[in-house]
């Protein structure tokens, strides 16, 4: 404990007093307005430091082998905070729609983003293990916040067994490497992995089920649907974005760091989920109605896509991984967005509610459109830079079948992208009823085109941001 | 500075029609108008420059370039240049595109300023791919027109433009994805041997590739052309996409998207992969000579007009993969001759196909019959454009297929041979197609109204232009011979002749780069 | 002395996970899942008690006391949602839990 | 000593397996219950004395009487009343409790011989866990009070009532 920097784990004591913080706030009066505004300034402090610190010189430093903060971290940490304060801002109003009691909802957010944070920061089987739990839980009860809904709760209770059992693989994993190597921070560990072992070669394999299932890929991919169906669609952000996110950061960390990537098995496992989870992703999402459910599956298929620019584990393996990363954050906050911040109670749900909408409501399609037109890789949009970035590590490295196993899949998931756009297009009928959207929230429609803004602009000029994440050192 | 302005004057162009629409309705066409025309003047003043300039002092073709750094880190410029090749395409793009608005002019009636949002954007993004020398913008431009054209076909087009809209977006995006993946692994590999990673295609046609990576990137590149141009067993969604689109879109997919491909295999695939590409130059034949039997068969058997027209596409563009594999000049010439007259000729016999749905209600050639009498002007109109498509002497059709099989002779004689067959084929589709409309009885019940004097403004100039170039192609094979010679030179010897072209195109760009 | 070989008890520990495995897949009744869970998290727990023993070290004992802390946290929310979903499914049968499909 | 672990480890793996066989939620705890008190006296033979109290005061003790609670609550009418009846079945506590007489044996003789652990395992005590756990792994021990802090909101708003009864003894209460 000694010798810690307090000014390098600032961001993380602030983020973890806010909820805190806001817990007490809402003790001494209880106002949804109130709690969100704290909220948002907390994350707002909470960026600034980061910011801070970024601007600083500094040396990766470790907290004690628990944390390591350095600039690949705490790029994730400034695009988590700035995740999070998107989708503060699309819950406002969905959450005054929906619910009676918001304010916990608030306390809960932030504390999945203390969990976020650490998870990527973690360099050690503790840290990674309680910021995935402080996430999960978090996220249990958020799933589940609108309780009166049964699909919430089912969802919640769903997720809540499922993630619970794959923490229990993720750990049962862990406990065999431990067992073998008696280490428990990943470099220790990387160093005495280097021979093959039955126990740490079945510790690995467990710890690869618990993060299949965190990261939704195929086989492990059941519950995705089911539970961004369920979700709240703010919420349903969140877990496309920043908890996976987060977890696709902490296995970038861990591979990297204890070099696992010499086990030819771990290639190939990772390659025929990456290879099983773009096609039976895209396939599947090909008959879905439902749009939460459509964008899940695609979901599948995008982690997919990410795990490609994992296993090409070269130079440009890990920025691929990041703008890739920062593009999907973009897109999915902003596909989801759109759900939920019509000011009527529920969302839209069916790919049908949709019909029309290009003609009554022109300027939120367009950003719709732009933020689907991103999830597939059209160009001029930072989903096709980032999907470039991928192909290019994935060809970089020799990885031809992945390369072109994602192109088929990226073709198949045009198709159902562009029936949901076609469904915008197409006019509704003049006696049909009308809509039973409701107006738009000011704040989420501001949200919106500052999102569509900064897909076009990552698109078009991916080049500040690339110089940006080549000026992280590798890991 | 021009070549910049060609492709923004259009995307300008489409953004402000979008927009002023919602202010002033009906002002969205005159937006339209003008950035075509602006677009086309754009091209002529390029044209004229072009012949201005002394042939031996450009060297290849290249008189114009424009380079700007965009994404350095992946070695990504924003990169035009043009020769003469380009340039024949650049000027084909610009009157098309001035034919699709006005053939638009009285056909679209709803959501206009969209309308022409797509239309200009799609002819942007074909504008974009005849111009750009970096291959990353190239990919761009072949996706970016590919997004517009789908919202073309699925809006404002017939019946079953939803399926067709789907099918050709879906064959065309797997195409361009597996260009993608091909043009990444050139570009590593020509990074990894030199060090320096570009884009760049002056660069990129330098990378020494053993047989077998050859072979697997050429294929990459191929089948994304094929597909456009199209080819036969990939050429299935051309006659959904063509028939159901609108009248304009028809006539930008058959006169400039098919031309993409055939300039995509020209420009890149030949250059890139001289030794594949000529490896499999007679399996390429074959399926040309297949294409051109096939399509003329098909074509004689449909009953809808626009899907007649589309297959007799398919059948021409089997004279233009015949031409682009017998490698030698005189084809290739004959080549772009051959887009160019067919360009023209098809676009306008959609554009007529497109005038008798507005005015009959139906494209069922069935139903038609004995037109020539209440519509005069229409049949004769008819009349020289089916002559051009099956290839009547004096007409500029004819001049291309004459020449691509010349040219194919001397390589492959049997080719050309069969090929030729497919001219009597196509005099038979041909024929069909105004004995049904325009002789025989006339069944209408009610008369239908001949060409407005706008259209026969465009229908005559294109008639015009095919009798011009009939009568006298110099214009165009001056024009393309530099660039051809130099791609025939990357054939003959791949490597001496790209290295000494490309010091001569450094001290060129560098001098021209200020333009 | 003696001697108890690490082995054996891992093989204990791999027998309660699977157990608990079982009982995770095979029994539709949530509360028997968060239960089943409960007996895969606790067999983790064995490993790493196993682990501090034999390497002397405290690290596996604290992991253990987290995954206690987790599961006390997990099992918490769990009840909350049973209670919740009892309410509106009238059942602890998961299977009753059907409105989410496509 | 080896022994002991064996018997240990049988009683976990039977009582386990019982557990998860039952039809009966209480059942099924109790036999849970006895199986992490096997899994605590295996702890103990693997010389994590405060390990095993944990287990003990924690999971069997806090967490699982929790659940037995909560499985109470929502026995609801008849088939529930039936269902106690048989809970008072003297046979339904014969297999517990005879796995735990085994356990509490076993604890019995650990308490009168030596408490070594195994050849190649040290003990490691609650001392060392202590100067461990706030020592350099003082950050995780504040993580963990933010995830049960997480898990004490979210058990809070989703357990929150508005008095909608599912018990009748509580019915009475809220009636009054």
């Amino acid at each position: 404990m000694e010798n810690i920097d307090f000014n390098l784990l600032s961001p993380l004591i602030l983020l973890a007093v806010a909820p805190v913080a806001t817990l007490m706030v809402i003790a001494i009066y209880r106002n949804h307005t109130v709690t969100f505004c704290l909220a948002v300034i907390l994350l707002v402090l909470f960026l600034i430091d980061c910011f801070r610190l970024w601007s600083l010189s500094f040396d990766n430093q470790m907290v004690d082998d628990l944390l390591m903060i350095d600039k690949f971290g705490l790029f994730f940490m400034i695009l988590i905070a700035i995740g999070g304060i998107l989708i503060l801002f699309i819950s406002y109003s969905y959450l005054n729609n929906n619910v009676k009691v918001a304010e916990e909802f608030y306390v809960l957010f932030l504390t999945a983003l203390v969990g976020a944070v650490v998870l990527v920061s973690s360099i050690h089987f503790a840290t990674l293990f309680l910021g995935l739990e402080i996430l999960s839980i978090s996220l249990y009860a958020m799933i589940a916040y609108t309780r009166e809904w049964k699909n919430s709760i089912e969802g919640g209770l769903k997720y809540l067994i499922l993630a619970a059992g794959s923490s229990a693989f993720l750990l049962f994993g862990m406990g065999l490497i431990y067992l073998q190597t008696g280490a428990l921070d990943f470099e220790a560990i990387g160093s005495s992995l280097e021979k093959v072992n039955l126990i740490s070669t079945a510790g690995l394999a467990m710890m690869l089920v618990g993060i299949g299932f965190k990261l939704g890929l195929v086989p492990f991919h059941i519950w995705t649907p089911d539970i961004y169906q369920g979700a709240p669609a703010p919420v349903t952000a969140l877990i496309a974005s920043v908890s996976k996110g987060s977890m696709v950061v902490v296995l970038v960390r861990f591979l990297h760091t204890t070099n696992s990537q010499q086990f030819a098995w771990i290639i190939w496992t990772f390659s025929a989920m990456a290879i099983a989870s773009m096609l039976i992703g895209s396939l599947l999402a090909l008959k879905q109605s439902n749009l939460k459910r459509l964008l899940a599956y695609s979901s599948i298929a995008h982690l997919g896509y990410l795990l490609v620019a994992i296993i090409a584990g070269s130079d440009f393996s890990v920025e691929a991984v990041t703008y890739y990363l920062v593009a999907y954050f973009i897109s999915i906050i902003g596909a989801f967005g759109i759900l939920s911040i019509f000011n009527s109670t529920g969302e839209i749900e069916q790919v049908s509610d949709l019909q029309g909408m290009f003609w009554t409501r022109p300027w939120l399609s367009v950003i719709f459109g732009v933020m689907f037109f991103s999830l597939v890789g059209i160009p001029l949009t930072a989903g096709f830079i980032g999907k470039f970035y991928v192909v290019m590590a994935a060809v970089n490295s020799g990885l031809w079948a992945l390369a072109i196993t994602l192109v088929v899949s990226s073709a198949i998931g045009l198709y159902y992208y562009l029936r949901v756009i076609k469904t915008m297009l197409t006019p509704v009928a003049k006696d049909a009823p009308k809509s039973a959207l409701g107006q738009l929230s000011t704040m989420g429609l501001v949200v919106m085109s500052i999102l569509g803004l900064l897909v076009i602009w990552f698109g078009v000029f991916p080049s500040q941001l690339i110089a940006v994440i080549r000026s992280i050192e590798v890991l | 500075m021009i070549l910049v302005a060609l492709i923004s004057t259009l995307v300008l162009g489409g953004l402000l029609a979008m927009l002023l629409e919602k202010w002033v309705t009906g002002s969205a066409k005159w937006v339209g108008l003008v950035a075509s025309l602006l677009t086309m003047s754009l091209a002529g003043s390029l044209w004229i420059q072009y012949t201005g300039i002394d042939a031996s002092t450009v060297s290849n073709g290249v008189f114009m370039v424009f380079k700007k750094p965009w994404i350095p880190e992946f070695g990504i410029e924003f990169h035009l240049e043009v020769d003469g090749l380009g340039l024949v395409m650049v000027m084909l793009t610009g009157f098309l595109g001035l034919v699709a608005v006005l053939i638009s002019w009285s056909q679209v009636k709803h959501k206009e300023g969209f309308y022409y949002l797509n239309l200009l954007w799609t002819l942007a993004g074909i504008m974009g791919v005849f111009l750009a020398f970096d291959l990353f913008l190239f990919y761009l431009f072949w996706e970016v027109m590919l997004v517009p054209m789908y919202f073309l076909i699925s809006i404002w087009g017939s019946a079953n433009r939803i399926y067709a809209a789907y099918k050709f977006f879906i064959y065309t995006q797997i195409g361009g994805l597996l260009m993608l993946v091909a043009l990444l692994g050139l570009y590593f590999l020509n990074g990894s041997s030199t060090g320096v990673y570009s884009f760049n295609y002056w660069d990129l046609i330098k990378t020494v590739l053993t047989t077998e990576q050859s072979m697997w990137l050429m294929w990459g590149f191929l089948i994304a052309f094929l597909i456009k141009l199209p080819v036969l067993p990939l050429h299935n969604w051309l006659p959904d996409a063509h028939g159901e689109a609108p009248t304009a879109g028809s006539v930008i997919l058959a006169g400039l998207l098919l031309k993409t491909g055939a300039y995509g295999i020209l420009r890149f695939v030949v250059p890139f992969f001289p030794d594949a590409s000529q490896s499999i130059a007679m399996p390429a034949m074959i399926l040309g000579v297949c294409g051109i039997l096939y399509g003329a068969k098909l074509a004689f058997a449909q009953t809808d007009m626009k899907r007649l027209v589309a297959y007799t596409s398919v059948s021409h563009m089997g004279f233009v993969i015949i031409g682009i594999f017998a490698f030698n000049q005189l084809a290739w010439q004959g080549v772009i001759m051959q887009l160019v007259a067919h360009g023209l000729s098809t676009g306008a016999l959609f554009v007529l196909a497109g005038i008798l749905y507005q005015r009959t209600g139906t494209r069922d050639i069935r139903k038609y019959g004995g037109l020539w009498a209440t519509v005069p002007r229409m049949g004769v109109a008819g009349l020289i454009l089916v002559l051009a498509s099956l290839g009547l002497p004096g007409l500029a059709n004819f001049v291309a297929e004459f020449m691509t099989l010349a040219g194919t002779f001397t390589t492959t004689p049997i080719i050309a041979i069969a090929a030729a067959i497919g001219l009597i084929a196509a005099a038979v589709y041909s024929l069909r197609i105004m004995q049904k409309v325009f002789y025989g009885q006339d069944t209408a019940s009610e008369k239908i109204s001949d060409l407005s004097s706008m259209e026969t403004l465009t229908i005559a100039t294109v008639v015009f232009l095919l009798i011009y170039l009939g009568l006298n192609p110099g214009p165009i094979t001056r024009t393309v011979e530099p660039s051809i010679k130099q791609l025939i030179s990357q054939v003959e010897t791949p490597d001496k002749g790209g290295f000494s072209y490309r010091t001569q195109v450094n001290n060129k760009s560098s001098s021209n780069g200020k333009h | 002395m003696i001697d108890l070989p690490t082995s054996h008890v891992i093989i204990l520990a791999m027998v309660l996970f699977i157990l608990g495995l079982i009982g995770l897949l095979a029994r539709r009744n949530i509360l028997f899942m968060l239960m089943s869970v409960e007996i895969m998290l606790n067999a983790a727990g064995l490993v790493f008690v196993v682990g501090s023993s034999k390497w002397a070290e405290a690290d596996g004992q604290l992991m253990f006391i987290f995954i206690l802390s987790m599961a006390a946290a997990e099992v918490a929310v769990g009840l909350a949602l049973i209670l919740q979903f009892y309410k509106k499914f009238n059942t602890l049968d998961a299977d009753a839990a059907s409105n989410l499909k496509g | 000593m080896i022994a002991l672990f064996y018997i240990a480890a049988f009683v976990a793996v039977i009582s386990t397996l019982m557990a998860i066989t039952r039809f009966n939620a209480v059942h099924a705890l109790i036999y849970l219950v006895v199986s992490l008190l096997s899994v605590a006296v295996i702890f103990y033979l693997l010389g994590a004395p405060f390990a095993a109290a944990l287990e003990v005061i924690i999971y069997a003790g806090a967490i699982m009487v929790l659940l037995i609670f909560m499985v109470m609550m929502l026995h609801l009418g008849e088939t529930s009343i039936q269902q106690e009846k048989q809970w008072l079945n003297w046979s339904v506590w014969l297999g517990p409790g005879f796995l735990s007489l085994i356990l509490l044996v076993e604890m019995s003789y650990l308490l009168v011989v030596s408490n070594e652990p195994g050849e190649g395992l040290t003990v490691v005590d609650a001392t060392q866990v202590g100067i461990a756990l706030y020592g350099p792994y003082i950050i995780t021990v504040e993580l963990a009070a933010i995830l049960l802090l997480a898990g004490i909101v979210g058990a809070y708003y989703l357990g929150q009532e508005k008095r909608r009864v599912l018990h009748r003894f509580l019915n009475q209460e809220d009636n009054d």
